[in-house]
């Protein structure tokens, strides 16, 4: 048991931190700390910074761009540039299908996409949930069926976040509707989004913006060549996937700096002449919130520790759970800061309504999604209590 | 002791279901509604004012229906269940309630008629960026001129600030010799020097900037005397009576998340079998709805508070912490319940969730009631609903 | 819609609340409202003063001394007698087989037990409860057979409330083990405790008390008469007296009388030489937990009011469920009023931490159980979800 | 930063376990135990001493083991494993650490070895019935006499207070000239003038009212100089070392409590199944491991504080906090999903709740903690667990 970090993890924290908060655009890292829409090329910007000094993809191979850092170096990299608000790697291209191409993708396939991935200069997707599965996800049905040197895929899927910045899909197929099993007779597909008869429609959601969206299949033509690993496999490159879903999920980092800035606003709105941060109820309950986050990144740090064979431990679900919990506190203490100026979400010129202020509610409702995307919570108490409590 | 509705007021009920029905029951009527300006629909508007809806609680004498705060609170709830965007309680609780609470007979003449028929949609200017569900005004300053008043400040934001004909406004009585307190005045929307900035908020509704710059404004209720008359206190009085009908706007709201999530439950497979087999679901819903019928409980009272001239003040406060809290519970766990699809704008239930989100930050908020609440909790050793100070 | 009570109900609250207050010994008031040990003397001299005044078992038949009642005069008779502290009619007696007798018994049962019934000459206890149960209660194994003119007791009962002062019990035996489903071939016996074969075996709680017990039956022989109602329907008399026994099962009376004391205590509490009823956590925690126990009350109003045909409505779930909830945040508030000196528990002569401290740690772990007994508040969401949702 | 035992850690851990184990592996020995005065095993506790654990923490050369706070976390984790009755935090932290702290050489010469030895089992008179989780002493008087102290006044509930051999008591230190402030004073356990009424406590222990009335005492620490030592820092930091171990003790009392009810959720059958195919029951159950993983982070991580010599009460604070809040939810939760058997004491799960209730009420509760820490709350923008002021 040791409190301190080592000289030189506090070393390479301190790096990361001049890195992330000197190297990245602070204008990108506004928008980010400000809630703000963040464009395509700002991503794109963000990210091949990252790259370029080695930390866009550090948990892969040391081959492909990793840096074969402990998995406590690899926890302090993600706090750090949440807390700089820096745009994180796109997890579809780094979290996803990176690791999977790294894993089980043919040579010629890693070489075609590995270093493209890691620079984001191919933007991915995914294409796993469908509009009847939920959170039923192997019930999958968008089909795949064997033409020539061809897989033509037909069906639809959703919940495709950002797919309208994506050049490229990946996709899970069923190629033996006769397998017994469900989970059995799926595989992994990748293509590119123009592909003909690959149409997307972007769903609004209800902050009035844009991430996810519908993608339909009509008759698309896949090379063969584009299979992932084997053939009816995909539910293990998907589950292997998943797994490094939530790494990370936490958002420790991410929540302390909306702490931070709750602090930072309830210091300017005044209740009779008074600071809000000042109220008891409002101090209280900053306090209460950010000893939760304590001991989230506390228990964080305790599973980071225990999972240096890089495989899942059973308690990252508890970090889902509360981590979402945590961020969404965050959220709708903002909106309560905000108080009677949280209604002005969609103000422009010509309105007093500070910016964080507008924001605020739209951010609250939009980060509903997070107990319910990356396995809702109800799926992450169904693992705690199966895999932990054996129940 | 009776909280059953009599049969005028069933009437009453069926008639406003009816009208709101057709125009919303369908709720992508309400977001081509909201999407454009003035966020409402105008002909629904006039068919509520041809039903003597936008005259209710008003005078005959006035052209008024002449009817209670039971009735307000029946068109209120209906107005929830398919969130209809017409500020009814805007225009007719709030800036109509201000004005028949202290107009003179002719400003209630002329003001209250017009307001009846729909040809005059008036908006209350009250919040202000430096306060906080105050009833007194600061920013706006209120000066004698020669033949009347100008005021001179700004308002945000203004529940449909921008669209009113007329502005009720409080405003600081400021000035040689004043005695300072809070006047309210009505201004013109053509007036010289009003600015109005106006957006859409979260909820698809209207608010606005109101900027006062030697507005020329009318006394509301003054015989314009050396003696400005302070009223906080009606304002305090009609803020409650507007928080009131606001919770049953909120408990019209709950219901229809409720029950849309219920049927939800009912309907939608996950693996293999309906949503209402998953007992940790089914749970939930029953929590939600004892939260919604402890709120109803208390909201149908405040109003009975209010016909019975009791403490309405402190009624309002126990109506809004009750329907804060559980707006709160409804509105998060409808969208978890869904899943995915309830944070979607096409989907209904992120739009009750919004607007419950609103209602609760406009008037004050559950901690902002209970803060009121616990300054007398001392007072008197247990609380009697149906004795003094409510009945 | 009236908030009033009548003045005909003003004077029906007046007269109960003057009898309670003068016509029941204050030394038991006291007991009850210190939530000490009430001796079954005691418990009988309280039922008997309300028999001889007619107000222990209003809600019977006239005919056996009911009072023909509104559901409204029985409410606020519960109501009064909880917040005087006056030990509630035995609902062994007067809400299970009281009832239960009036409705099925034959003539000669009526005038056997009835009279002695409401006036605790008979102390009845409960057999309904198995320990293989649980809230299962149809599962019980308990046998009688037919032997002769007797039915032949087997098998053990549990939770038997207050078993140990019980003179009689109400029991569900299994008189048809071949019955198709397993609610049927149940029958009700009263038999008296001191029947040879029957053993008792008082259970101690987590308080340290006894008020459960387990009853052993071994070849116990009950004469044919002692049969309640028809052979095999015992289930149906279950289903009605469990009916009643979540009538007034909100205990709104008991717990405003707790607030009440909580109230008393913080003030006594001094923090940093201020009154703990000043601190704005403990006075809005009040505060919260008062509204709502107010919308509780109202909502139990809105129940009684809509449960004129005497079936319990199914929102009296919500009662349960609630009140219960309640019960418990009253407990629990006392206990942190307490602080410190809430580990005193057993403190006797020789100790200066006031009696109101000692218990309120015992009363806390004792109260854990009303989420349990009477239907636990698992049963009660199932039924809201059920019967109220369609779930 | 490194959250593992070491190697001797983990056998003190396995010691301690076995030992505890033999003793109170069987609850029912625990509850014979707690039947009779002094509510310990003297022979448990001739055993903790011959390993060495009452002079855990204490200097080699003062007869103790020179172990830090991690060994100190696991012996008291172990203890609420069984909720071993014995009072090591009372007698080893808190009295003892208070000694070790500011005794003279002599005094812990003498004093110390005995309690390693567990010859002197000595408790910590401190809490006075007019204040609540203070660090200063104001109803218990030190009054200097010619060749040295006197005290009178009263403390109480004094855990374990009368059964002592030696007392150490903080004092207001009074008389002429006296600079005031808290002084620590050692008290005989058979000096005149002392009166102690013990009794028992819920959970099973003991405590105490100790009066005293001229009773000679020797200040600790004092080289009994005109100057009175205040010792209101030594005291709020031995009180933060005493909370911390609770915590360890609570955490350990929670393993078990969710052990025990995912055991009985596994083999308990109801309606024909296994209560953990009650999905709300098992969702319950997975939240309980979240409250509790997270309360044991920080527990560790104040542990470590401690050890690194960072800011142990703010610390200490936050490990009350999340402990407290998980005791209750823990508490609560396994005692409702026992159901019945749950509140009786023949089982074991209420016996913990009673504990963590005790626990959490002996040294300050989560709301004395996070008001402390809500006074802080400006002070940082970010609350960063691995550097100031806790590293």
């Amino acid at each position: 048991m040791r409190l301190q970090l080592s000289p030189e993890l506090q070393a390479f924290r301190e790096e990361m931190r001049t890195f992330f908060t000197t190297q990245v655009p602070q204008e990108i890292r506004d928008k980010v700390a400000a809630h703000r829409h963040v464009s395509k090329e700002e991503y794109v910007e963000a990210q091949r910074a990252l790259n370029a000094a080695g930390l866009a993809v550090p948990h892969w191979p040391v081959e492909w761009g990793g840096r074969d850092w402990t998995p406590l170096q690899r926890h302090i990299w993600r706090e750090e540039m949440q807390l700089a608000s820096v745009p994180e790697p796109l997890a579809f291209n780094t979290s996803m299908i990176g690791p999977v191409l790294a894993a089980f993708g043919n040579q010629e396939q890693k070489e075609r996409f590995l270093a493209k991935t890691a620079n984001l200069d191919i933007w991915w997707c995914q294409g796993f949930s469908e509009p009847d599965a939920g959170s039923d996800l192997a019930s999958l049905r968008t089909t795949a069926v064997r033409d020539g040197d061809d897989w033509v895929v037909n069906g639809q899927k959703t919940w495709t976040t950002l797919g309208q910045h994506a050049d490229w899909i990946f996709c899970l197929v069923r190629t033996d509707p006769t397998a017994e099993k469900k989970q059995r007779g799926i595989s992994m597909l990748v293509f590119p989004m123009d592909t003909p008869g690959v149409t997307l429609r972007p769903i609004e959601l209800i902050d009035g913006g844009f991430e996810v969206n519908e993608v339909f299949f009509e008759d698309v033509r896949v090379p063969a060549e584009n299979l992932i690993g084997e053939e009816n496999r995909g539910w293990d490159y998907a589950k292997f996937l998943l797994g490094n879903e939530r790494v990370g999920i936490a958002r420790v980092g991410a929540t302390k700096k909306m702490l931070a800035q709750a602090k930072e606003h309830a210091r300017e709105i005044t209740v009779d002449g008074r600071p809000l941060l000042e109220d008891p109820f409002m101090a209280t309950r900053i306090a209460e919130l950010e000893n939760e986050l304590v001991a989230l990144e506390l228990t964080a740090l305790r599973v980071v520790a225990n999972s240096a064979d890089g495989k899942p431990h059973p308690a990252s679900s508890v970090l889902k759970l509360k981590g979402s919990e945590l961020q969404q506190a965050a959220t709708e203490l903002m909106v309560d800061i905000a108080g009677p100026l949280s209604v002005a979400s969609f103000a422009e010129d010509g309105s007093d309504v500070p910016d964080w202020a507008r924001v605020a509610t739209p951010h609250y409702l939009n980060y509903r999604k997070v107990s319910i995307y990356g396995g809702s919570n109800e799926v992450q108490r169904t693992i705690i209590a199966g895999t932990i409590l054996g129940l | 002791m009776n909280f059953d509705f009599d049969s005028e007021q069933n009437d009453l009920r069926e008639a406003v279901r009816g009208l709101l029905e057709r125009a919303y029951g369908d709720s992508e009527q309400r977001r081509k509604v909201v999407a454009n300006d003035p966020g409402f629909d105008e002909k629904t508007w006039s068919r509520l004012a041809e039903m003597g809806l936008l005259g209710l609680p008003f005078a005959e004498e006035h052209g008024g229906m002449g009817a209670g705060p039971i009735e307000v609170a029946i068109v209120a709830e209906e107005i929830g269940r398919v969130i209809a965007p017409e500020p009814f309680i805007e225009a007719v609780v709030l800036a109509g309630g201000l004005i028949a609470a202290v107009g003179t007979d002719e400003q209630k003449g002329e003001l209250l008629a017009a307001i009846a028929e729909g040809t005059t949609v008036p908006a209350f200017a009250h919040a202000e960026i430096g306060t906080r569900w105050s009833a007194s005004a600061a920013a706006v300053t209120a000066t004698r001129t020669g033949e009347g008043w100008t005021l001179s400040g700004v308002k945000e934001p203004v529940p449909n600030g921008a669209h009113a004909d007329v502005l009720v406004v409080s405003a600081l009585l400021a000035g040689d010799g004043a005695p300072g307190g809070t006047g309210l005045f009505v201004v013109q929307g053509d007036a010289a020097g009003l600015t109005r900035t106006g957006y859409r908020t979260h909820d698809g509704t209207r608010a606005a900037n109101v900027r006062f710059d030697g507005t020329p404004a009318t006394l509301l209720g003054g015989s314009d005397s050396p003696t400005h008359p302070d009223q906080t206190a009606a304002i305090e009085r009609v803020l409650a009576e507007a928080r009131i009908a606001y919770s049953h706007e909120a408990i019209g709201a709950m219901d229809t998340a409720l029950r849309i999530t219920a049927e939800y439950l009912k309907t939608r497979k996950q693996f293999g079998v309906t949503l209402n087999r998953f007992q940790a679901l089914t749970f939930r819903a029953a929590d939600m709805y004892v939260s919604l019928e402890l709120a109803r409980s208390t909201a149908l009272w405040a109003s009975m508070v209010q016909e019975a001239g009791g403490d309405v003040v402190s009624a309002a406060d126990r109506a809004r912490l009750q329907s804060s809290r559980a707006g709160r519970h409804v509105g998060k766990e409808a969208i978890q319940l869904h899943g995915g699809i309830g944070v979607t704008a096409e989907y209904s239930v992120g739009h009750y969730t919004s607007r419950l989100t609103a209602i609760d930050h406009l008037l004050g908020d559950g901690g902002f009631a209970v803060a009121r609440l616990a300054e007398h909790v001392g007072e008197r050793e247990t609380v009697d609903p149906l004795g003094a100070p409510y009945a």
